[in-house]
């Protein structure tokens, strides 16, 4: 599955760039599999994605939850909670 | 009506727009989110906004269509800034228009607190020791708890 | 501050006053309250605002030092209008600066709630039938009471 | 004792002035005893001063209760409810 992944905030400064488009193997289900999958990408992933917990994902310009299904997903971002107002 | 842009507002003039020629609207209440110049004790230089292009605009909608469900409004409006600003300057406006007082001041307080949970902006704050992004803050989560537990304020 | 008269006011340029030149200020509530066109199912062609010359200025002060001592406030204004005035007119324009939007909001309508059971203002409303005066209402009398009750906000 | 009084809104309409100064016996204690007395002095009084339940009270511009003390009252204000903002 081909997917485009946004990162935001410090998951983006982390990663070192904004967006991507990744060829998901079908092991990687839910929105925390892709975490650790990518964790695995390399030392920046691994930086980036080091404390999870805290991170946020949206599917689609939806809030979804760690253990939300990725299936359809076209768009998947990733960012720490959000701050503004 | 909601707006997501990197120049500032003229509050005034927003509040005479969403009024004009109205004379149904008994209570008008506006929030306004500055820019601090200082935070947890440290100096701010200056403060920049990054946002989800795409989806803000989406959970800013989603946001003030519940405010509308909610309340019986005769008008709201968002405007939301991104990008670098100083110290004393506009970040966020939200205008809330009903015919009594108690509608008008809960929808702004629903909007704020569900922008500063929901609506996807992160702010990073430039001071001395260089720039370090806010974190968010679990009096925000609070906040919006309320709105879960208590009953609808326009019954 | 606190300022009673009869001509018309300019939030904008009242929010610009109350904030210029300031940097420490995070967050601004304005609470207008303006003539409706209608009031329980009757037109309103004009109302007429009576006050108590004097005793006004004097629970406005006492008023606006009580939301002073109860939150941190940068700033804070009340502006009410007496004499006639036609729907879609301002009445009455409330100000609160703080670091924080949940004082400000707290104080503004905190404000409000005072204002409106305890500032010596009397409605007469014009309309087909002639002249009403308009009954205060227990829902204004409730809103005051929650202060009694509730913990002080800003601790 | 001479005191100036002061009617608002509909007191003042019945009452049909704004304000006058009276002297007031010995036996006018407290601002009921001074509605008593007010309503006893004619017809508009009388109207003016039916419902005097509904009748609030300041003494020199601070809100007061239909018990208290007039003593050294120089300015006493008669009105219904208040109902700005």
């Amino acid at each position: 599955m081909s997917v485009k992944l946004l990162y935001f905030a410090w998951v983006r400064e982390k990663t070192g760039l904004g967006e991507e488009t990744v060829d998901l193997p079908g092991s990687v289900q839910t929105v925390s599999d892709l975490m650790a999958w990518l964790k695995a990408r390399g030392p920046e992933y691994e930086a980036a994605f080091d404390k999870s917990d805290f991170i946020r994902a949206a599917i689609d310009h939806t809030h979804v939850t760690h253990s939300t299904s990725i299936d359809k997903a076209r768009e998947i971002a990733f960012f720490p909670p959000v701050t503004g107002g | 009506m909601i707006r997501i842009q990197q120049e500032d507002f003229d509050i005034g003039a927003e509040i005479s727009k969403l009024r004009s020629g109205r004379t149904d609207i008994g209570a008008i209440v506006t929030f306004t989110g500055t820019v601090r110049d200082t935070a947890q004790g440290e100096c701010i230089s200056e403060m920049t906004l990054e946002h989800y292009p795409g989806m803000t605009e989406k959970e800013l909608q989603r946001i003030e269509q519940q405010a509308t469900a909610r309340w019986p409004l005769q008008g709201s409006l968002i405007i939301h800034r991104y990008g670098t600003m100083k110290p004393g300057e506009n970040i966020v406006l939200v205008i809330t228009a009903s015919a009594h007082r108690q509608a008008a001041f809960e929808a702004a307080e629903f909007l704020m607190d569900y922008l500063k949970t929901k609506a996807p902006f992160w702010k990073k704050e430039d001071g001395p020791d260089g720039g370090t992004w806010v974190d968010a803050r679990d009096s925000d989560d609070d906040a919006l708890k309320r709105w879960e537990t208590r009953r609808k304020a326009a019954e």
